[in-house]
């Protein structure tokens, strides 16, 4: 069955390349569809599927965890939710049926060569994703990071194939490699994943991607992101534990001041919330790279968090700023959206009665039980930075004087801005609606017996 | 041998993206780095002395040593081809940019701005 | 000095990765039996225990035996990287295309062009006639190239880019040459669809996506090895269509 | 108190749909649910507690004490007047409903934050407190939108500090609960970590209550907010921060804590350091509000001036000095809610705050003008207003423990006081009313009750302080202060001082008499004739004939004498080093520093990306191969 959240879309996109006018109607069909999908694959958890009958580790195996299950989930949902737009998606419906199947191949597979060819149908589909708008400097240095990046990704599979002599994820996590080759190997696999999961200094691609149109950052620091960091959980975590762990964490920490200085310095909005999502993804960085379960799941409820944030965000100033040219005082016609964007914001600082505040809290209170005292010091020193220019964009969109006359605004970005900023406050009280499948991921990440076991009781099964 | 040849030719790929200031240049870099990523997988997979993995009559039988690893070569015919797909698709982006921006030199562009 | 920190960042990078050299094991000297490409050459995935491999228990020793020409031997292709290609990690091939499907829609959507480009040189009547002679015998090269894609080296992408080598060929050829871009789309489009169809309907019959649930037939011979062949037409027609369609985008400009 | 609180954060969201509606339903509504608040706080037993809600495991704690009493009662006294005067304030404002939902809203959360029981549930009320505040203040002139970041960042430092040493108390006792934590503290051996803890907490208070590191915002917050706001921000908002600073100074027993440290008359040395900021305010605050014109940042200076004073009251660890810092307070809280009124009503009728554009509204605006003349009063600290007590009892205090530096500065401070708050006085109400401003009446009844019953309530506290100072003793009691000093003596009318006591009623009735005589005297003298500012010119700014100096005078405006009123003793200190100036160079070297990231890594062109990702993975090499 799982398998078939890859087939949908990609067959979808196949069809849509006969008759170009399909594109969209296929794509809300198809998101619907694995939307559902996704759901009803609850009842599978945990199985691996075997493409072709070929057990692992010789053929492929998509492997459906918790981990991978709330992964698929949560991705799915936002392309759902980005289905509504068919004006953001326009002509890029089959570039977005391919990055949907791409996103959940990524997430399910459980074959490292079988990721890397993901990774790079992703890297394809988001280049051409950021291309929108006439972006193409910006897509082409992003381009070029991520084939760099996805040599290096390439050579860390073959590393691991000549140690193993197989490319199973679950096979490398029972390997035992020599310390020399496990560095090796976790530091390719580090710069690898490094520039998707917008790792210091890897993320210069970022600024001009999500700031150059409208469709990339709705899309990209979504559902790309959230893969991504789940890629990140999965490979230095499950298959290499330790290796460079520690590496990452001060560069994460690094990624998390230089994102929220550089948006601090910016003036730009959809800039400044492409330099947030830097700083945020520091941030679930430096607490996933502990390795360990607490900080595990509130990595990744951090996660949904901000990416729920960033989504309302994204959406309500993508459409602001490619519909005037002078922001000022913008909110006043646009008083829905300008709520959700308040919210979100102020939930992305972590603002009690907002849901940021439940992770960001979390994490502190665990760094501090873990001993910890430089992340939480670091991390309300980066929010204080992000509180500064957030607040500036709110106190500016809001209350300064109007430049422009407002436009009636669009019915599908307010109610879908306001839902999710609602949802965000529900979020608040009662958090379980995000730990609780946050812990699960973490739970099956952290575990390495598990994972392994999936994979092998799994053998012969769908 | 042809490990070192793969890795020379990587820090060529490396010399090249840090020294050109010619996108197309860079691009080119970039495609020697695939290229010698893909010597490398292959190289990864060479047994001495053993011939293509394509049973055929003179061949008919796996015998230790005679056939080189096949799995690398099919990973390698992958990644060439998405080796192609990144080229296409940057020398797309490079056609956009020059009319963009009038230059591929990066130096040279107008319009680049923040 | 530019160039001296570079060549200097470039030798630490060498540097590095011939540090990294240490852990693999010596070039040709690799020891096939600790690897699962030994199982494809031997064609007995099915029967070895996954469990042990998984376990790094080793393989267990088979001894040596006859394939070629025998009958259902697994997937039954003579050519071992074609049937790792197309059968056992068929799906990594369903990405590729993916990746070159998804290469040629965003040349598509870049370049976007209605219209042959012009560049206003004359090809000489030589090549013109010569190129008429020679594009139907291409296309029947890049044809017998990914029918026989399981018994010999080559299969559908190599197949494929013959193909649209012909395309190009037309294309310097012929100022006037234009492919439809609709039927190119649709090639490629109805293809890929095939190829996950295929996929669907071996999970349907079989339990299993991309699974090959066709009759393999004999080593060695040209109907052999189940849906390969048949999988490796649709690669390479749908190769064929998404190249001509770049090189398309890459000669035609707007207007 | 978990409903009441929850339900009043929830009518506020309801209030700004009734307020879409009619700004004025909301505006009654807020204000009946001020007064429903002001009752329910007589209602509540001192001591109770409950549970609000769990969070990461730990129970949310709402606890009642004579603390929370008091600082509520003074908020919602605050409040609640501000509530009714802007039933009609509002028709000036742009954002009405908005204003009456988060009005409604910081005022539950503040209340919340007195409420609190435990270092989390105040950190939450208290941020909902400033996000609310602060979405009010950019409502108001063009620069309240940067005074509103400012005061955002201000805030969100001291918080952050905050947070981060309630979480290192939490790491180290696995508890929230103030009184446990207090308990803890006491007896915890580790020096370095009490001493951290109590600057890092008291940092929210610093921040808030305007004291001198963080102390920048006051200006432009206060100055530039909606002037009815500006009375509950300077008058209620900043009491918050006073609120964290008695709670970690007195509620957390300091003295036991930091036995061993004492530097000068048995203050522990972070106590001295914290008082030695409150003497710093002081000498800003009078002297920067000395030199403003604008009239509400000149009692915004003011204010940190008054959260100096509370903050050296409390900081004594003394008895009574304690008693005089909580008390002033109280009294600080309504002369500046008096004053920014009084100021809110003037603009509201003239629509502008520059003191030198204005002057002689006493004629036009005589109930305006009583209350502010009240206000400065109790402010300045003259009796038989109530601002006198409190001023006296924390010079008791100082002398007595011998600080003479302090005191000095205290008694500076109360000297620049009549000086800054003369100057809307002379400049607002007094002199010639420009031409421009002759047909200003007085503001609504609405508008002027409100002010009237707080003067009324100051005065009658200045001459009878013994209800309000019997909370006081009360939270003393429960901080074991010195216990055994009884300084409110009721039924000998006496507030006892340590060099002698002062009878409120006695020097009350001294002033009646001296003030009857005054009065007396003014009606039997001639009266003085009204002529106009430049005698015989007809006109506004078209003088004839008149020159001084040889010259002829073209500019009256510039002879008005409130024009730089002060401006020779301003002189003295006119380059001053300015604070503000320091924090300006800190943003801006963010600022640069966020430039040089935005330069060095998320600029430039391919190779540098190339560079970066070749760099990055050498240096992990390097680090662990």
């Amino acid at each position: 069955m799982m398998t078939l959240a890859i087939a949908i879309p990609l067959i979808a996109a196949f069809l849509a390349a006969i008759r170009k006018s399909w594109g969209y109607i296929l794509y809300a069909i198809a998101a619907i569809l694995n939307f559902i999908l996704s759901l009803s694959l609850i009842g599978a958890v945990p199985s691996i599927h075997a493409l072709g009958g070929w057990k692992p580790p010789f053929g492929i195996n998509l492997v459906l965890d918790n981990a991978s299950f709330y992964a698929i989930l949560f991705i799915n949902a936002i392309f759902l939710i980005v289905a509504v737009f068919p004006d953001i998606i326009g002509k890029y419906a089959t570039v977005m049926l391919v990055l949907m199947a791409a996103v959940n191949g990524f997430v399910l597979t459980g074959d490292l060569f079988n990721s890397f060819v993901f990774m790079e149908i992703i890297s394809a589909a988001a280049v051409i994703i950021a291309s929108k708008r006439e972006n193409y400097y910006s897509a082409f240095k992003y381009l070029i990071f991520a084939g760099i990046a996805g040599s290096l990704y390439l050579i860390a599979v073959i590393f691991v194939y000549t140690q193993t002599g197989s490319l199973n994820m679950a096979q490398a996590a029972y390997f035992s490699f020599s310390q020399k080759s496990l560095v090796a190997i976790t530091t390719l696999f580090l710069i690898g994943l490094g520039v998707e999961a917008k790792l210091f200094p890897l993320n210069g691609w970022v600024m001009g991607v999500y700031g150059g149109n409208d469709l990339a950052p709705v899309i990209l620091s979504t559902a790309v992101t959230f893969s991504a960091m789940y890629m990140m959980g999965r490979l230095m975590i499950t298959i290499f534990g330790g290796g460079v762990l520690q590496v990452l964490y001060v560069l994460a920490l690094i990624t998390m001041l230089a994102g929220e200085l550089a948006a601090l310095y910016q003036k730009n909005l959809l800039k400044t919330l492409a330099y947030s999502s830097i700083g945020q993804a520091g941030l679930v960085l430096a607490v996933l790279s502990k390795g360990k379960e607490p900080f595990t799941s509130l990595a990744y409820f951090q996660l949904m968090n901000e990416v729920t944030a960033k989504l309302v965000l994204f959406l309500v100033a993508g459409y602001l700023v490619y519909k005037y040219t002078n922001l000022n005082g913008i909110f006043k016609s646009h008083k829905v959206l300008g709520t959700a964007f308040s919210i979100a914001s102020f939930s992305l600082v972590g603002f009690p009665l907002f849901a940021g505040f439940q992770s960001k809290l979390r994490i502190i209170m665990e760094a501090f039980k873990g001993g910890d005292y430089l992340l939480p010091a670091l991390l309300l020193l980066a929010t204080l930075i992000e509180l500064t220019y957030l607040i500036r964009w709110n106190v500016r969109l809001w209350f300064e004087d109007q430049v422009e006359e407002g436009e009636k605004g669009s019915w599908r970005h307010g109610f879908v801005a306001i839902a999710l900023a609602i949802f965000l406050v529900v979020i608040f009280f009662f958090p379980n609606i995000y730990l609780a499948p946050a812990s699960k991921m973490a739970d099956a990440i952290t575990s390495v017996s598990g994972y392994i076991n999936i994979v092998t009781s799994g053998l012969g099964g769908m | 041998m042809v490990y070192w040849i793969s890795i020379i030719l990587m820090g060529i790929g490396i010399y090249g993206l840090l020294t050109q200031k010619n996108l197309f240049k860079q691009l080119i870099s970039l495609a020697i780095i695939d290229t010698a990523v893909n010597v490398f997988i292959i190289a990864a997979g060479y047994v001495e002395g053993g011939k293509a993995p394509i049973y055929t009559k003179a061949l008919p039988s796996f015998l230790k040593g005679a056939f080189v690893d096949p799995l690398p070569q099919a990973l390698v015919l992958t990644a060439i081809v998405i080796g192609v797909g990144v080229l296409a698709l940057g020398a797309a982006l490079l056609v956009r940019v020059k009319e963009k921006h009038k230059n591929l030199d990066v130096e040279n562009m107008k319009g680049v701005g923040e | 000095m530019r160039r001296l920190y570079a060549i200097l960042i470039a030798a630490g990078f060498v540097y590095m990765m011939l540090s990294f050299l240490g852990v693999v094991p010596g070039y040709g000297n690799i020891d096939l039996c600790s690897r699962v490409s030994s199982s494809f050459l031997l064609k007995d995935v099915s029967e070895q225990n996954a469990k042990n491999w998984l376990m790094a228990k080793g393989l267990e020793t088979k001894s040596i035996e006859k394939v070629y020409g025998e009958k259902n031997k697994e997937d039954g292709c003579a050519n071992v990287v074609t049937s790792i290609v197309v059968n056992y990690r068929s799906f990594d091939t369903l990405g590729e295309v993916t990746v070159l499907f998804t290469a040629a829609l965003g040349v598509g959507l870049i370049l976007g062009g209605t219209r042959r480009k012009k560049y206003g040189l004359l090809p000489n009547f030589v090549f013109r006639e010569s190129t008429r002679i020679l594009v139907p015998l291409i296309i029947l090269f890049g044809a017998y190239i990914f029918v026989h894609g399981h018994l010999t080296p080559g299969g559908g992408f190599p197949g494929g880019t013959i193909i649209a080598a012909a395309a190009l060929l037309l294309y310097l050829a012929d100022e006037e040459f234009f492919l439809s871009k609709v039927s190119t789309g649709a090639l490629e489009g109805s293809m890929g669809g095939l190829y996950v169809i295929a996929g669907l309907l071996g999970l349907a019959i079989g339990g299993y996506f991309l699974y090959n649930f066709l009759p393999t037939g004999r080593v060695g011979n040209l109907i052999s090895s189940g849906i390969v062949p048949i999988v490796y037409t649709f690669i390479g027609l749908k190769v064929g269509a998404e190249l001509s369609g770049l090189i398309t985008d890459l000669h035609s400009e707007e207007g | 108190m978990a409903i009441t609180l929850i339900s009043i954060l929830a009518l506020s969201v309801a209030v700004y749909f009734i307020s879409k509606l009619s700004w004025k339903v909301g505006a009654v509504i807020n204000a009946l649910a001020g007064a429903y608040l002001m009752i329910y706080l007589f209602t509540l037993k001192v001591g109770s507690s409950e549970v609000l809600g769990t969070l990461f495991g730990e129970k949310l704690l709402l606890t009642y004490t004579n603390a929370s009493f008091y600082f509520s009662f003074v908020s919602m006294l605050v409040i609640l007047a501000v509530m009714v005067f802007a039933i009609k304030w509002l028709d000036s404002q742009k954002y009405p409903s908005a204003f009456n939902m988060f009005l409604l809203m910081m005022t539950a959360a503040s209340l919340g934050v007195f409420f609190a029981g435990d270092l989390l549930t105040l950190y939450i009320f208290w941020e909902i407190a400033v996000l609310s505040s602060m979405l009010i203040v950019p409502m108001g002139k063009k620069e309240a939108r940067r005074a509103a970041i400012i005061y955002a960042v201000m805030s969100a430092t001291g918080t952050y500090m905050y947070l981060y040493a309630s979480f290192m108390i939490y790491s180290r006792y696995g508890n929230f609960n103030l009184a446990e934590v207090a308990k803890d503290l006491a007896n915890d051996p580790s020096m370095p970590f009490k001493v951290t803890v109590y600057l890092l907490l008291a940092a929210a208070g610093i921040a808030k209550s305007g004291i001198f590191p963080l102390h920048t915002w006051l200006r432009i917050a206060h100055g530039n907010a909606p002037d009815a706001f500006s009375a509950v921000l300077s008058g209620q908002l900043v009491k918050l921060g006073s609120y964290v600073l008695m709670l970690v100074t007195a509620f957390f027993p300091t003295l036991k804590m930091f036995q061993g440290l004492e530097l000068y008359s048995k203050i522990p040395s972070p106590n001295y350091f914290l008082l030695a900021l409150g003497a710093t305010s002081i000498i800003v605050g009078t002297l920067m509000a000395i030199k403003q014109d604008d009239m509400k940042m000149l009692i915004a200076f003011s204010s940190v001036a008054n959260g100096g004073y509370i903050l050296v009251g409390i900081a004594t660890m003394d008895a009574i000095g304690f008693e005089g810092g909580i008390l002033h307070v109280f009294n600080h809280a309504l002369a500046a809610a008096i004053i920014f009124m009084a100021f809110a009503s003037v603009v509201y009728r003239t629509h502008t705050t520059k003191i030198s554009e204005m002057g002689g509204l006493i004629h036009k605006m005589p109930i305006t003008f009583i209350s502010y003349l009240f206000a400065i009063i109790s402010l300045a600290g003259i009796p038989p207003m109530s601002g006198f007590i409190s001023k006296w009892m924390i010079y008791q205090a100082l002398v007595r423990k011998g600080m003479f530096v302090t005191a000095f500065i205290a008694f500076f401070g109360s000297i620049g006081s009549f000086l800054y708050v003369f100057r809307p006085l002379a400049g607002v109400f007094l002199g010639q009313l420009p031409k421009k401003y002759k047909d200003v009446k007085e503001v609504p009844a609405i508008m002027w009750i409100p002010m009237v019953t707080l003067v009324a309530i100051s005065f009658i506290m200045g001459v009878w302080p013994f209800p309000i100072l019997k909370p006081i003793e009360a939270m003393r009691a429960d901080f074991a202060i010195s216990p055994s000093v009884k300084i409110a003596d009721a039924s000998n009318w006496l507030v006892r001082g340590v060099t002698g006591s002062w009878n409120p009623v006695i020097v009350f009735n001294l002033f009646i008499i001296g003030f009857a005589i005054a009065y007396l005297l003014y009606t039997l003298f001639p009266k003085p004739k009204k002529v106009d500012l430049l005698a015989p010119h007809k006109e506004e700014g078209a003088p004839i004939n008149i020159y001084t100096g040889g010259e002829y005078i073209y500019t009256p405006d510039l002879y008005q004498y409130n024009t730089k009123m002060y401006a020779g003793f301003e002189r003295m200190y006119e380059k001053h080093p300015s604070w503000e100036k320091v924090l300006d160079m800190l943003c801006k070297f963010f600022h640069d520093l966020g430039q040089l990231v935005h330069g060095w890594f998320f600029r430039p062109s391919p190779s540098a990306y190339a560079f970066w990702t070749v760099m990055t993975l050498l240096i992990v090499f390097w680090v662990r191969w």
